[in-house]
């Protein structure tokens, strides 16, 4: 048994941490809003793509271990872009289907980004493509035909697209499958990061804001509160390590782990929100102060992730599904 | 006297009334968000019909413009109210919050004066409690009211922040110190505040929910006159403590409004097909926290009837209702799945309810105060 | 509208309160437990039968409202007996059919118990009969044939007994209906008593005890423990009175408003023991202190009530029973 | 090193032995209480049957009894132990909160003296933290220890509460105070005492599950040579927090007793014709409590190796391991329903899950540690 990171692992985060710190600060977040100067997030594609991601698994050769920590600190800086769509997802997915549409130069070149559909498109505005996971089955589509819709978290720049028709790209319900379930893992991947950067940010406050005399900090509940959240982030960051090596591994159990990983990201990163906006107090409340722009980014990403369906599937594993009423 | 849930024949005619004329009344589209700018002057004429048919103070004395409604009634309109839909009262700071303590502390001459045009919506009130450096740590106020002997007033100096509404309104109530040399919560007094006042700056900014509804207030050197200071030179926390307790207790979150709110997450559930049992407990368990708080009211009423002061319970009322106002609205994006997403009124709303638990004195104060005055246990410790 | 209590009301359950203060102290309720002195349990079903209570609906004329706050300091006491089951349940079930077999003498002359069976039948050793109430009918069994039980509170005296066959009590699905939620009312009001036990004793031992050179009671910590506690309980109490006026009246929405007593009881019992067992720390997890008799009876009692049933029945009223998957 | 949460060859061969012998030798009747005398007695043959088959401490040196083991492999044996459901350990105050902090702090004289006899269920040790005065503060402790210099050892007097099985023990280590002058935690000194010493009278009494397994041990003027210091006078606090944290951490805690526990839930729920889905939610969520408190242990174990000190992450483990035993018995009494009432398994499991969140330091003390010395929080503010 082994559950640690590579030299190489943790080398490739520290690379990814450093960029997003001076490419994606909350002041490109906040220009990923409606009115915000969308050249600093194409900036940030930039970089990242210098970088090799939209094309690390291909190009790069990495594997879901190593790319899950690299997708948590996309989280944890909340990179308005689809990063988990374009990289893990759609990129894997093109390559084993063997890219009928020639798709793949565009995305390692960084002229190419995919947003997935899920109801909304988040960053549909800014992808040039859109994948359709439904079923046994992939559609890929362009944006034709995609209506702007306005949601809380702003910089999601979120789309509806019409239901496609015609080829799909597979038919293959294993790839597919493969494909949501990498989704499912970048999604429990940011919500731990946001997680994390939602508990930095209230303990960095926390620790200067002063009332009765001492630092809002030294309270009891405050620290509770704060010590709970982070039992909850710390939990749950072992599992989404777990699931991706599972999916990396295409073990038998990826499914079940999955899903775990999924449930358990997606409460710890709503309570460190929760957490995180009550310890901030009003200021908290505030879109003139950082924190909203990474809780509703954890909303909207948690709202992704469809709760019964994954008990479902771990009731299953554990041969539960049976003793439903 | 012991229990009927029901309404007595006044009551139930007073409900009908108040029934009729909300559906003949209320806007069938939505207002415009009160806390923005353009959707609070559509707010504030909803406010002035509802005066004109003596709606918006119901439990106030008829010479004031209410209705002398009993504290019965008055949630009965509340319920009414709010199960019909109608707008958020953009006046409710001044009306359930500042009127309640002109009640208690102010003058005659201050009720007569400042009443009607509260009642009227043609003055428009908003609270100046909050400071930079003094959020949850109210008795940390540092704005200054400096004695103006000549001129039979006080200068007020210093910087109000959190202001709900305060770039919209035309009044400001809020504490301010009087006394420099005396510590903490002695030494301030309640002023009330007109907003055009020379050296009054407003600025607006943004909340979490989108609205631009909380304001910073900038006063140098206002001149406010005697007149205008509530419940006597030195006396602000007692004055101040008795709007908060109306802020956190049933005056201010009547159930009608989680009722209302509880309905139309069971109507939400009731819409899908197909709902997944823990969605339908978690809508039944939210309909049965709004439940129970209309029940604990109405004993809280009661009790008000028989002399009993709500005091420190107004505490417990408030943990509970910002926190079954937060569970509703979870509740509802569980139910909406991924359109929870969308910018609409359930998203607004649970994003609304999270500024519940902090306002108001957090619900950590609120704890520690409903340990110390309810339970008993020893104060201090942090 | 009106939702308080006559003078006559409080009279009465402050005699009662009185007469258990001294009848049924801890050192009673322990009696209960196996090896104890049965005969403080008599005297305390004497002092009981001398107020009037086991014939309190017939002879007094209570209805449930009056009923209710007496049931509740039932619980605070943690009586061992079947009260709520002899004076509340089954007394006007046999008033409502007739008494066929006679037994409301002996009820109102304080020599006949009845319990109930619910899988176990609580405080059945100290019965003389057993009420079965089962779908649209309801039995009257003896003790024959009864199997002890070891229960975890040791002071319900828990027998089985034999499914009864022949000749049923009454087949009015109404009246059973009735019985069975002046039960589930008894149960509520019971809750909130024992958990208002639990938190006056939590209340005095952490004003008290001293750690770190302060009483514990003047943490955050305890304080926010305790005061979620007192709100679950303060408010579950009015839904109880609510339920037995609803109850009284034979009003449509009864059902209901029973259904969310108990559930909302039991949780703010179960989270009171917690509560309270946390906050005393050790001495709370010994035998030795009397804390232990009453979470244990608030366990019982919690236990007796079908979660899953009454919240199928509140759903129902709000019409969201088509709304199961 | 990488991932890879499969048994490598080597670890695939001790689990089979493991399972093997295990199936060949517990009990297929479960022992009774192992916090009862007659129970302990038992306990203490089968602790023996472990030791012969060097089973009683798989991760010490083999010339105490171990067998060498890898922290993996120990994690590995831990499982296969729980899932045998094997007999509680009555050893484990000794075996694994002792013996860590002999291996840190004592002599070699210490260890060769009473490591064999620990393994071997020869000695049976007992923990002497608590007072009557001293619980969740431990540095409050007042029982001391004089020094008598010409006996070349110390004097002890004092009470000690809360000492589990410590009516059935043979040895006690505790925390007594040789320097009175000092403040609070300073002046300690962690002392190795026989039960059979002149001088002290142990009493046991009852607990919540219905076990006598709690003792109060009082010492008075008893007499332990300096070789039974361990860590040095006035080194106590310091090497009593080495045994706490084993006590809160991985070593007491070990994923298989919950992985275990976990899986009879499940098997609970699965042997339920129809189960609410409420309780197989229940059930499914407590079961990936088990399976996140196992990852999680698998990445300290790494961070262990890898020489990184657990520290005040230990806290963060015992506030999960301690609330995920209390979910677990929860789900299964709520599954059970009405049956919850009757004194069996699962509802002594759940009795002694309660006490999980107090012992070790309360869980809150626990959230005040991982706020401080994990995020950083000030020190101070109760």
């Amino acid at each position: 048994m082994r559950f640690g990171w590579t030299a190489d692992q943790v080398a490739l985060r520290e690379a990814v941490r450093d960029l997003l710190a001076s490419a994606c600060p909350p002041s490109v977040v906040r220009a990923a809003w409606p009115g915000g100067d969308e050249s600093s997030v194409e900036a940030l594609w930039s970089a990242l793509t210098g970088m090799g991601i939209p094309g690390a698994v291909g190009e790069l050769g990495l594997d879901e271990v190593d790319l899950v920590s690299l997708l948590e600190e996309t989280g944890y800086a909340a990179v308005p872009l689809p990063v988990v769509e374009t990289a893990a997802v759609a990129a894997p997915l093109l390559a084993a289907t063997g890219d009928p549409g020639g798709h793949l130069p565009g995305i390692l070149a960084g002229r190419t980004r995919v947003a997935v559909a899920g109801g909304l498109v988040p960053y549909g505005r800014r992808a040039t493509l859109v994948l359709h996971l439904d079923g046994p089955a992939a559609w890929l589509s362009t944006l034709d035909g995609a209506v702007d819709e306005t949601t809380v978290d702003g910089s999601l720049a979120a789309v509806r697209v019409p239901k496609p028709s015609g080829e799909p790209l597979t038919e293959d319900a294993e790839l597919v499958g493969l494909a949501a379930d990498r989704l499912a893992l970048g999604a429990a991947a940011q919500l731990v990061g946001l997680g994390r950067r939602m508990l930095d940010l209230t303990v960095g406050y926390v620790r200067e804001r002063r009332q009765f005399g001492v630092p809002v900090g030294s309270f009891q509940a405050v620290k509770h509160h704060l010590a709970d959240a982070l039992v909850r982030l710390e939990f749950a960051a072992p599992a989404v390590y777990a699931a991706a090596w599972a999916l990396a591994g295409r073990r038998p159990e990826r499914g079940r782990d999955v899903s775990t990983a999924v449930l358990l990201a997606t409460e710890a990163a709503r309570e460190a929100a929760r957490t995180a906006i009550q310890c901030h107090g009003a200021i908290g409340y505030t879109v003139e102060y950082d924190l909203h722009l990474y809780a509703k980014r954890a909303w909207a990403v948690a709202a992704t992730c469809d709760t019964d369906a994954h008990l479902a599937r771990v009731a299953e594993a554990l041969d539960l599904k049976g003793a439903a009423a | 006297m012991t229990v009927d849930l029901t309404d007595t024949a006044s009551e139930a005619a007073f409900r009908a009334e108040a029934r009729a004329w909300l559906r003949a009344n209320v806007p069938a589209q939505p207002l415009p968000s009160g806390d923005t700018r353009e959707g609070f002057a559509r707010h504030v004429d909803w406010e002035r019909r509802l005066h004109e048919a003596r709606w918006s103070a119901v439990s106030w004395p008829e010479r004031y413009g209410g209705r002398d409604a009993s504290l019965w009634e008055w949630l009965i309109f509340e319920e009414e109210y709010h199960a019909a839909g109608a707008p958020q009262r953009v006046t409710q700071n001044g009306i359930f919050l500042l009127a309640p303590t002109l009640f208690e502390f102010g003058t005659d001459g201050q009720r007569d004066r400042l009443l009607p045009r509260m009642a009227a919506a043609e003055d428009l009130w908003c609270q100046g409690w909050s400071e930079p450096e003094a959020g949850s740590d109210l008795a940390g106020i540092r704005s200054t009211a400096v004695r103006d002997e000549a001129a039979g007033g006080w200068r007020l100096s210093g910087q109000k922040t959190w202001t709900t509404r305060g770039a919209f309104c035309t009044h400001l109530f809020g504490l301010f110190r009087t006394d420099p040399a005396a510590a903490r919560h002695r030494g301030l007094t309640y002023f009330l505040v007109p907003l055009d006042a020379p050296g009054v700056t407003v600025r607006g900014f943004g909340r979490l929910d989108g609205d631009e509804g909380f304001a910073e207030v900038f006063l140098s050197d206002v001149f406010v006159p005697d007149a205008d200071v509530l419940g006597g030179v030195g006396e602000g926390w007692r004055v101040a403590m008795a709007t908060t307790g109306s802020e956190r207790g049933l005056t201010l979150r009547s159930p009608g409004r989680f009722l209302a709110a509880a309905d139309r997450l069971v109507a939400l559930a009731r819409s899908r097909g197909s709902l997944a049992p823990r969605l339908r407990e978690r809508a039944v368990r939210a309909w049965m926290g709004a439940r129970a708080y209309h029940l604990y009211t109405l004993r809280d009423v009661d009790a008000l009837l028989a002399g009993v002061p709500a005091g420190a319970r107004s505490s417990m009322n408030k943990l509970f209702w910002s926190e079954l106002d937060v569970d509703i609205h979870e509740a509802a994006l569980e139910i909406l799945g991924p359109e929870a997403r969308v910018d609409a009124a359930w998203s607004r709303g649970f994003l609304f309810s999270l500024s519940g638990p902090i306002y108001a004195g957090t619900n950590e104060i609120q704890r520690t105060i409903v340990a110390e005055r309810v339970l008993g246990l020893p104060r201090g410790g942090g």
